[in-house]
């Protein structure tokens, strides 16, 4: 049904269709966590991480569970239950075995079981009838393409939180959302760069 | 000196001074994209209201069964379930609407504030402070997701609800339908509020 | 056929779940079994909990609730808790909340840290000892014309209640002709944190106040109220500078509270007090605080009057507390002030202390409206 | 362990509670759901033949026109809709839908077709996942507007039947405006429709004469 090159749908979901800069999905952990450059890699990786293995995860079990039995619009329940069980399972398993993984990725997986665009991602993925492929290569650019972004915010709010010049009421939120909204226009210049094949 | 909140506190708290946009930035994901037409803001508001007024009830009505473990997976069920329930309506009575909401009414689910007030006060309190928390909060969170989706509208479109609100020479803001356009409104409306209420919405730290 | 297909698919998904449960309870009891922990609060209360889970739901199922507002999602920053052992490294979603003052108090983002071993933590008294308690009025006495002095005894629960000096309490009244339900105030515990089973608050009548015009007028001896707490982070600083109490009006009972504990805890500070009223009738606990300026050295008791007649035959201080702060507080003095008394009267000490150079961080005040 | 099966019997009841609720709903509104698909199709259908419905019309009214003025007609895979007038005799014009990969995900389109085959007299993009703000602005009437009285025809019986061009370069009746900033989607549709167009005029068209 669909026939975007794999190749081109990874490119396009990191930088055309950005989740966060163009579906603003997954905003509020990236308004929380993106304070400082080292726990927006952190949070980014466990992202690119859970995207990728809950929508092929996702596509599993629609395909062949919620399709075969007529309970397609059962999706919004099973997806979420999948994706929270999983994240909470992955999460205690580092957390008990991988202890140094854990510092720096495990602690971020309960923050993101809620997190938009990891729905998305499998909600997406449904309506625009992606094949298993497609699916596990826009889950992990998806991924990346959160994680571009909030490190890039990430880096760019450490050094302007502490300019003194930066008004009162911008300090934190504000000027997260401004930042966010100049990347995201400046993401609008990558949509001519990859050409359909 | 505080004192222990009343219903109608509580109510206010969500509504205005813990206000969950601009107090504590929750909960924008989902709705935030469809903020470019003021009609499509209503409906999502209107199906986050029902979606949290009801989760929060039920969670709070389920509080004292729940075990500790499976609480994240129950929720999950209670506030997906309502959200069905919301696209089922909006397919059925505004079609033209769920058209151009697309998965987006789905992702209420997501939206952090119906997860964070279950998990932060639903799941603690008795039923009817529950609901009274999640229609404050909600409204709370309507109310300012609908400020920005009508300065959207009129300057994206030069329209309020579809009606030309703006001269005929007007040149259509197009930034704003985009989403940098909503990111910008957003950052400057809590950049405002926040500059008027410092006492309200000063960082602790 | 639809309703069968229907039928089975809820079953269906309704299996998925049930399995997905079952699936995280195994995981839970495998993986995730850290065994029993125990749990020391404020070096005072042990609690037996089963580890593995997040050190803010664990105390929620004690019944302790930290403030949070995010859910334990640490998207917010509010759960902070004093950790002092087995808190393990601090974690990076915690450092954005936290900062250099509070990590070296050993602050954590409670929502965070998980508890997989014995902890020792340290959390406001407030959250983790606020009861309701049934109160028999013992004795009612007007300390001034406008002032009543009322002693609470306190029947259950048993075991008392525990605060710390500086803390107040809600005091609820019933219906009555002023007012359709239940109404509650706070008031400051005046009396000595020892005595774990009475409370000695003081009560000024307010135009029209609710609680206050019940306690004066309608509240007799042996009638039985509801309060709740304590609530409150007002307290005596710990250092080794001099202690300056400052109060006026009814804002003297917290501090009386806190010169009880100076007493009674041999606290060697030099201690000075500086109680503001108008006229010399208004003065209460006038003897008692005099035979304490005997009995301890290292306490000074400096009464003064705003508007003190000359048929009043007053030989101490006059005029305003922020005049006694003039004389007799120098730059820069090695200070921690402690301020209870109305807003204005609070905010004019605190500028003037700023101005004569005492950090904003020994000054402590709770105002009283 | 008996906490554990407390949890599993707990979240198998609370599930069936709520999916029993979900499901009731749905079915109590299944209908009207299916009525608002159906008149959603029928509506582009009719938008597509010019065939007038009155302003507002609720889904009923959309599927009574429809009844009236359209018929369905089965050419082996393909399914045309033959407009008629308000006589019900008369042939208006042939809709037929054209759906294809276009950036994001599928780009479905109704294309309607005057009743000698020569000119588009409408179309409509009425299904795609393109980026809102940039690839969705083709369902934009000024987008659609432009293909109406388009000629079916092409030198020699080769090369396309229209360009998209960079907007305001337009020259001929046959170059059209693309949408600004969204090359790939413009692209996508010239490709689809072109290709799409081609193989109505080669394959469809010879069957529709035979059938009528």
């Amino acid at each position: 049904m669909n026939e975007i090159s794999l190749a081109t749908l990874f490119f396009a979901a990191i930088f055309t269709n950005n989740i966060l800069l163009t579906n603003f999905l997954g905003l509020c952990p990236h308004i929380a966590i993106s304070r400082d450059l080292k726990s927006a890699m952190g949070i980014g990786a466990a992202v690119v991480f859970v995207t990728t293995l809950t929508s092929v995860l996702n596509h599993v079990i629609y395909y062949n569970v919620l399709i075969p039995f007529h309970l397609e619009h059962f999706r919004f329940i099973i997806f979420i239950i999948v994706i929270a069980s999983f994240v909470q399972l992955v999460e205690m398993t580092i957390d008990r075995y991988f202890t140094r993984l854990y510092v720096v990725l495990g602690i971020f997986l309960p923050l993101i079981t809620v997190n938009c665009a990891i729905l998305g991602i499998s909600l997406f993925m449904v309506i625009r009838e992606y094949t298993f492929a497609q699916s596990l290569v826009y889950g992990a650019g998806s991924g990346i393409g959160w994680m571009l972004a909030i490190t890039l915010v990430g880096s760019i709010r450490e050094k302007i939180q502490k300019h003194p010049n930066l008004p009162r009421g911008l300090v934190g939120p504000g000027i997260t959302l401004i930042i966010t909204g100049l990347l995201s226009l400046a993401f609008m210049a990558f949509s001519g760069m990859i050409q359909i094949q | 000196m505080p004192v222990l909140p009343s219903n109608k506190e509580i109510f206010k708290k969500g509504l205005w001074i813990e206000n969950p946009v601009l107090r504590q930035v929750l909960g924008i994901c989902s709705t935030l994209a469809v903020t470019n037409l003021v009609v499509n803001t209503l409906v999502m508001n209107a199906g986050l209201i029902f979606t949290l007024v009801m989760s929060s009830w039920t969670v709070s009505l389920l509080r004292n069964y729940t075990p500790d473990r499976i609480r994240m997976m129950v929720q999950m069920l209670v506030i997906s379930s309502y959200v069905i329930i919301v696209d089922i309506f909006i397919k059925a009575y505004l079609p033209d609407i769920s058209v151009a909401l697309g998965p987006y009414v789905g992702l209420i689910i997501t939206n952090c504030i119906v997860m964070g007030r279950c998990e932060a006060f639903a799941r603690l309190n008795p039923p009817v402070p529950a609901l009274l928390d999640g229609l404050g909060t909600s409204l709370g969170y309507s109310f300012v997701l609908l400020i920005i989706a009508v300065v959207r509208e009129t300057l994206g479109f030069g329209t309020i609800l579809g009606i030309q609100i703006m001269p005929d020479g007007f040149v259509k803001w197009t930034i704003m339908i985009m989403a940098p356009g909503a990111f910008f409104m957003l950052g400057i409306f809590i950049w405002i509020v926040r500059s008027f209420y410092p006492q309200i919405y000063e960082e602790k730290g | 056929m639809i309703t069968s297909t229907l039928i089975f698919g809820i079953l269906l998904i309704s299996v998925i779940t049930a399995l997905l449960a079952l699936f995280l309870e195994t995981a839970h009891s495998y993986i995730a079994d850290y065994g029993q922990v125990r749990i020391n609060i404020n070096n005072d209360k042990d609690l037996e909990v089963n580890g593995g889970d997040p050190l803010l739901s664990t105390l929620i199922r004690e019944k302790i609730f930290i403030p949070s507002a995010c859910g334990g999602k640490g998207t917010c920053g509010y759960c902070k808790v004093r950790v002092l052992e087995g808190g393990g490294p601090l974690l990076p979603t915690e450092s954005p909340y936290l900062s250099k003052e509070e990590i070296q108090q050993d602050k954590r983002i409670s929502c965070q840290i998980k508890v997989k071993s014995d902890m020792k933590i340290a959390i406001p008294q407030e959250l983790f000892n606020v009861r309701e308690y049934r109160v028999l009025a013992e004795r009612i006495e007007e300390l001034t014309h406008f002032i009543k002095g009322i002693r609470l005894e306190i029947l259950e629960p048993e075991d008392g209640i525990s605060f710390v000096p500086g803390q107040y309490i809600q005091l609820q009244v019933p219906a009555y002709k002023l007012s359709s339900q239940p109404e509650f105030r706070a008031y400051s515990i005046a009396s000595s944190a020892r005595d774990h089973h009475f409370l000695d608050l003081v009560i000024a009548r307010v135009d029209k106040g609710i609680v206050s015009t019940y306690v004066h007028d309608y509240l007799r001896e042996k009638d039985e109220l509801i309060a709740r707490g304590p609530f409150g982070d007002f307290h005596l600083l710990e250092s080794d500078r001099d202690i300056l109490l400052i109060a006026t009006g009814s804002g003297l009972a917290p501090m009386m509270s806190i010169l009880h504990q100076i007493d009674y805890e041999h606290i060697q500070r030099k201690t000075t007090l500086f109680f503001g009223t108008r006229t010399p009738d208004e003065l209460f606990y006038y003897d008692e605080l005099r035979s304490l300026e005997r009995r301890l050295k290292q306490f000074t008791f400096v009464p003064t009057l705003s508007r003190a007649r000359s048929r009043d035959d007053w030989k101490g201080e006059r005029g305003r507390v922020t005049e006694l702060i003039e004389t007799y507080i120098h730059d820069n003095a090695a200070v921690d002030v402690h301020i209870c008394g109305s807003p204005p009267m609070v905010q004019s000490c605190v500028d003037l202390l700023i101005k004569k150079g005492i950090p904003a961080d020994r000054i402590i005040f709770d105002k009283f409206e | 362990m008996k906490k554990g099966l407390y949890s599993v019997i707990y979240m198998f009841i609370v599930t069936l509670c709520f999916t029993s609720v979900v499901s009731g709903v749905r079915l109590l509104n299944e209908e009207k759901i299916l009525t608002n698909i159906e008149a959603r199709r029928q509506s582009v259908i009719l938008d597509v033949l010019k065939i007038k419905v009155g302003a507002g019309a609720g889904p009923e009214e959309i599927v009574r026109v429809f009844a009236k003025n359209v018929k369905p007609l089965r050419l082996n895979e393909d399914t045309i809709y033959i407009g008629y007038d308000d006589d019900g005799l008369s042939v208006k014009g042939y809709a037929f839908s054209v759906t294809g990969p276009g950036f994001w995900g599928p780009i479905s389109s109704m294309v309607g077709i005057d009743k000698e085959y020569s000119r588009i007299i409408g179309i409509n993009f009425f299904d795609n996942v393109e980026t809102p703000g940039l690839g969705a602005r083709i369902t934009e009437d000024w987008f659609q507007a432009q293909f109406t009285g388009l000629p079916l025809e092409r030198k020699d019986g080769r090369g396309r039947f229209f360009t998209l061009k960079q907007a305001g370069t337009r020259k001929t009746l046959k170059e059209l405006d693309a949408v600004t900033g969204a090359t790939q989607t413009s692209e996508a549709v010239d490709k689809l429709l072109n290709k799409e167009l081609n193989r109505f005029v080669q394959e469809v068209v010879p069957l529709i004469r035979k059938e009528i």
